[in-house]
């Protein structure tokens, strides 16, 4: 199978894409993302892990949980790309939140092809996560510390993204036929959350323990669900690093414009003008990669591992690379807590390191590219 | 069905079914002389002989100019010169030896020169039988480009040109140049006027090429110094001291911004000639020995590889995005960048087979052990002409971020 | 013994054995309270009380401030604050406090107060009993300085002070502020004067602080706000208009470039507080699980971090090569490296901490499974603070450029 | 052992630097070395390795090659700094000829303690050069492909340096014993010199063939004195770099202040300012590690071989990046072969790769500072 010319993002995705620009706009602009989520600055603070959990109504009446997920298991069937668009804007807005996390779950359930009713209930507007990696952090599902016996769960699955904000879980766990998929309540009895304290403002994360809890179990092979699924997550978390990155971009670009120095804009100087043009290649890079990973999620499967490695080894050095350049032009503003750029700049760290960082995943292409080494 | 076949036109589809009937039964195969890296290192007539043959044939064929009238010696076809170029790439045809005329030249005469001139000189250009050259470039006009020196002094209809001009591509097999010089010392941008001008046929009279050597050894470009050469006034292009605005419709398509798709073939991929590519750094890395094994088992040069890999995707997904109006904020964005990428993709990929290749990159082309002919460090140093002709990496970053994002000029 | 002592002076040597013994029988231990990782990020009472007890012990024993004259409370001896300096490294001593006042406004004083002046102020900066801050930066001056306007009005002997000073490290705590500020408006440099300005006695009449708050949620820096503070004429350092030259002093000895050696205890070895080295890095990666085995294992990173160890190194034996004459061509070069190079070390140390922590380094301060209690992430943040203050790199770059390499100025 | 404050570089070693400085600067200035070297630029031309052999016996005669030698054995025993100090002028001049070869095969000499006449030989005036590394590149003596039987070696040797112009040839041959030291004439019968066609213009290179030549063993543990020696051989290569890195910053900010575009001096541009102040810190950073180096192997053997790694890997890259610069910022005129440039471009190169790049002495540098991996 090949992909066409356009990436498959046709009338429909541009509308989607540019609905949620607007959504995000009107509902969380960043003034009132940052009295929301960086109301407390001390720096030993507990995560408080704000969001507007008023909106999530208005976000499943809109189909975003649906979106990836299957029109005969109640979903919209979507292509990835008109998901990319949609996190792409998640990311320029920086929203807090369970959609990510929900979609994410989304997409292993459907290789899952459970047939339970995990997905109608996201379907119908659940949000969800998923807890599979162990306490050293691996990222591999098969190294889940969570063991199922006769569907009760057993032990503790470390960096789950918004688990208290997620109202339902989907677990890996180690059982007799290897490696089972479990879907259960994030407040069914015998589950702890445990929440991090973490850099990100943005972003939820913890630990969940369980403890005999009676959990569903779902689908029949786990690992192979998850392998089908993780180039999916990637892209997405890659899409949402370019929106982030895009208006790390687009606010930096705006104060070397304003702010003057030496009698000049700042960006009349070599050194800054050059730098934030380095930044939009690498934006762009990654964003055209993430769209190829995206059409070839919808239109290349056998491509999809690979260019989906691509996408996430991108984005991660492209966040790192803006994030820094962010702070360092904007200067001493750049480095106060009222200056908005932190806000990215938190979340970009987080995001590069989750499910994987740029030397991980051309670790993962090298094998596919030069053979593995014996 | 290849990715770019969905969208075709039935034009376009019935065109491309006829270039890859043509190219499977015309392909010239491999050259019996040795290529150069690029049409600009082109130093021999053997060289040069065997690629206007093949530009020639090409272009009989339909498949170079399509898009231009029919009137000017072009096919007349609409949106078919990319298909063409898609085809000749997939068929890994050599290069195009005209590569100043076509994607230069071509197009400025085409949107500034009178119909009469465009009929004289368009067909042998296209051809590639009339091989052209650029004069934009001085000792004290490089990244300066508006400062040139070169006069043009006016005689009734006649011009009396006196100037040097450097880096000259293809000066020494030349018949034509383009040629960007000052009517008027008073104004330094209006004071510009650009002119086309026969070259070949006034060297010793007027006109004196001079090849510079590259620090590769090569040759390729040249300087040209104009005495006293007297042109005709019908060889101005558009009015005079609108050469600036006239050598910006050739700086846009030498940037790959222009409307008009220049004829392509080979590149990348063309098995003719050696380009530092990921690939060809994947082989380079297998087949040197390292410890007990090779260096594509080393981690460190896995890691450095599979980045140019990315690199290389992500070049051509930006030609692809820069198509789908939906994916992109501002329309020259993506356009702009590809000479500063390209350039540095190839640079840091050459310089990296240079490293994976060790201590035998230290071999140059005619030692019979240099791993790859030589041409590693080759290309490596070549590489450098990629970054500073056509508007060094600096000015490239300039242009962006003047252009695209908007910061004030720096100069 | 140790590579300094083979060219210590009689006095020296003598010295050295004294600040051994102190040492040995007064380090501080271990502080009750978590310390910041440098003195400006000095946050809450308890730790300011526990870091000025040290300085003033040192001080007492005459270890900080000794080649200052006993005039004005030094110690009256003769390149003794290196050896005091090294012992105190070696000791793995805390950090001393007043860094602004040890660092730039002592030296300042030395040079441009009047002897008065310095008698009564210098011996309480020495021992740290008045913390000293430094109002420089305005929200319309930050790269460049010369454009403060902090305005000063005479009115007979008095000024009049109104004005807007940001990132005032340590102004919470200070007692007085060395204050570069505008007496002419028609002179962009030679309108500029320069004051030393009691802030704490002044809190509520005429001086407020703010804290502003860092990307990282720590204070410790300020905003300080005049409005119609009057301070006396005698409070003025050197000429009227003569502002910009002391503010050159200032930052000549803030870049390290001053004859007088700044006194210095604790610093990337010391064990009460964390900074982000390769020893660290090293000791991180060997404690981070990955695979089978450690981070400390995996071939990149081990070439990362080696590439630390190298820079780190670097810097230290350039340290001590511009004490050497016959191997330095540019008496300036390497002193004016050192903030550059410095700040950015330890934002790629900082950096590469984060990335060899892995998915655990998304955990900050207060998570008890966060690696080296989330110091890294903590250290990278706050290593823009490095970059940034003080002249950003983008200016270190520029003052390198033209006043080694004698390009011309950018502005 | 601890290291003197002024890495022992004192008033004789200056004296040295300032007299080779000068004599460098006099014999063969950059013109008269381009007119020397680059006479034919076609690009499969075959290396002419010239020099000014006619300078040899005025540098004999100045006790250059007995720089290193044990005053017992006829040398100077100057410390490291000192012929550290000449090799740096030695690589500000690009000086051709086999001064690097002979000095660094008289350290494998003195630290195999032969007692034999071969260090009396280079004391008295002889060129030489070492021969020990394989088809491959491998720069381990001990994989030698060279044999030595009853006193007759056979095989060939690798990228020997200057192998046309110097005179006798110190190889490592596999034998009997090990890995042992054999000294012959690089002209005795059955020796083969085929010179290699490189890159580099002030360099010669080549593999030497060995049919039943008779050579002289010298020393006993060839291997152990190779070791012992390479950190010199090193540190000594980083000087050379220093000082064509100097070269390179210098001519480069001549013209950069010269040159004049858009009515402003080059240097005006910071894209060009900052690329030159990067250039310059990374010559200071090698050119203090490699004092740093050669005063431990005057002061501080025990460390001599980690900060000698430490050097080399550094200059390594250094050269690498001044080089680019160099042209770069040259931009036009630096692509041309008239512009001197290209002569310190590619010796530069060379040097890189010689005797290990940077991520080979980074990878011993690991397994010093890390530990090895099991």
């Amino acid at each position: 199978m090949t992909q066409p010319t356009n990436f498959g993002f046709g009338d429909e995705c541009a509308l989607l894409k540019d609905s949620a620009r607007k959504f995000f706009a009107e509902h969380l602009p960043v003034d009132r993302l940052h009295a929301l989520v960086a109301a407390n600055p001390a720096p030993e603070a507990a995560s408080a892990a704000a969001w507007r959990e008023d909106l999530w109504p208005a976000m499943v009446e809109l189909g975003w949980t649906a979106l990836a997920i299957p029109e005969s298991a109640g979903g919209l069937g979507l292509p990835a790309v008109a998901v990319a668009g949609l996190m792409e804007e998640h990311g320029r807005a920086a929203f807090p939140g369970p959609l990510a996390a929900t979609l994410a779950t989304s997409y292993v359930l459907a290789a899952a092809d459970s047939g339970s009713a995990a997905l109608e209930e996201i379907a119908a507007g659940r949000s969800a996560t998923l807890a599979f990696a162990n306490a050293a952090g691996s990222w591999h599902p098969g190294d889940s510390a969570v063991t199922a016996k006769g569907g009760r769960l057993s032990g503790t699955a470390c960096f789950v993204q918004e688990p208290r904000k997620a109202e339902r879980l989907l677990v890996a766990a180690q059982d007799e036929s290897g490696l089972g998929l479990y879907w259960l309540a994030s407040d069914a009895e015998g589950v702890t959350v445990a929440p991090d304290t973490i850099v990100d403002l943005t972003r939820d994360q913890g630990r969940v323990s369980f403890d005999e809890a009676v959990a569903e179990p779902v689908g029949r092979n786990g690992l192979a669900a998850f392998h089908a699924a993780m180039p999916a997550l990637w892209t997405l978390l890659a899409a949402d690093m370019v929106g982030a990155g895009e208006w790390q971009l687009q606010t930096t670009v705006e104060y070397a414009q304003a702010r003057k120095q030496f009698d000049r804009p700042l960006g009349f100087f070599q050194a800054v003008k050059h730098q934030l043009v380095d930044v939009m290649t690498r934006v762009d890079e990654s964003k055209s990669l993430l769209y190829n990973a995206a059409c070839a999620l919808d239109h290349e499967p056998e491509r999809a591992l690979q260019l989906a490695h691509m996408a996430k080894a991108s984005a991660a050095d492209m966040a790192a690379f803006a994030s820094g350049r962010s702070v360092q032009c904007h200067g001493g503003i750049g480095f106060t807590w009222e200056c908005y750029v932190h806000l990215f700049f938190k979340r970009q760290k987080h995001s590069e390191v989750l499910w994987g960082d740029g030397a991980w995943h051309r670790a993962r292409l090298a094998d596919i590219l030069l053979g593995e080494v014996a | 069905m290849s990715e770019s076949e969905r969208k075709d036109t039935p034009e376009q589809a019935e065109f491309r079914a006829y270039c890859r009937d043509w190219l499977r039964d015309n392909h010239p195969g491999e050259s019996p002389v040795r290529l150069p890296q690029s049409p600009i290192e082109i130093m021999t007539e053997p060289q040069l002989h065997w690629l206007q043959a093949w530009q020639k044939a090409a272009y009989d064929a339909g498949l170079v100019g399509c898009d231009y009238p029919e009137a000017v010696g072009g096919g007349g076809r609409k949106d078919c010169q990319r298909v063409a170029n898609e085809e000749m790439l997939a068929a890994r045809t050599p290069f195009l030896p005209n590569v100043i005329g076509l994607g230069m030249a071509a197009p400025t005469l085409f949107y500034h020169a009178q119909e009469p001139l465009k009929e004289r000189l368009l067909p042998r250009l296209l051809s590639g039988e009339d091989i052209w050259c650029q004069g934009f470039s001085e000792p004290g006009a490089g990244s300066d480009l508006a400062s040139v020196q070169t006069f043009a002094e006016r005689r009734g209809d006649r011009w009396v040109i006196n100037g040097h001009k450097v880096w000259t591509s293809l000066a020494h097999f030349a018949e034509w140049m383009i040629l960007l010089l000052r009517t008027d010392k008073s104004h330094k941008y209006d004071g510009l006027s650009y002119f086309v001008v026969p070259i070949r046929s006034a060297l010793g009279k007027g006109v004196t090429v001079r090849p510079l050597i590259k620090i590769t050894g090569e040759t390729g470009f040249n300087e040209v110094i104009f005495e006293d050469l007297e042109v005709d006034d019908s060889y101005r292009l558009d009015e005079l001291g609108k050469g600036w605005q006239v050598a910006m419709t050739t700086l846009l398509h030498e940037r790959g911004g222009g409307e008009l798709v220049t004829p392509r073939s080979g590149g990348l991929t063309s098995k003719t000639s050696f380009s530092p590519t990921a690939r060809n750094l994947r082989t380079l890395a297998q087949e040197t020995p390292r410890g007990n094994g090779t260096a594509a088992d080393d981690p460190l040069l896995r890691d450095r590889i599979v980045r140019q890999f990315i690199r290389e995707e992500a070049l051509q997904q930006n030609q692809r995005r820069s198509r789908v109006p939906a994916l992109q904020d501002h329309p020259m964005r993506l356009q702009l960048q590809y000479k500063l990428l390209i350039s540095e993709l190839a640079q840091d990929t050459a310089r990296l087979g240079v490293e994976v290749a060790g201590p035998a990159s230290t071999l140059y082309l005619a030692d019979e052990h240099a791993p790859t002919g030589g041409q590693w460090p080759l290309a490596y140093m070549n590489s450098y002409g990629m970054t500073i002709a056509a508007g060094t990496s600096e000015i490239q970053r300039n242009i962006l971020g003047e252009r695209v994002l908007g910061l004030a000029k720096s100069k």
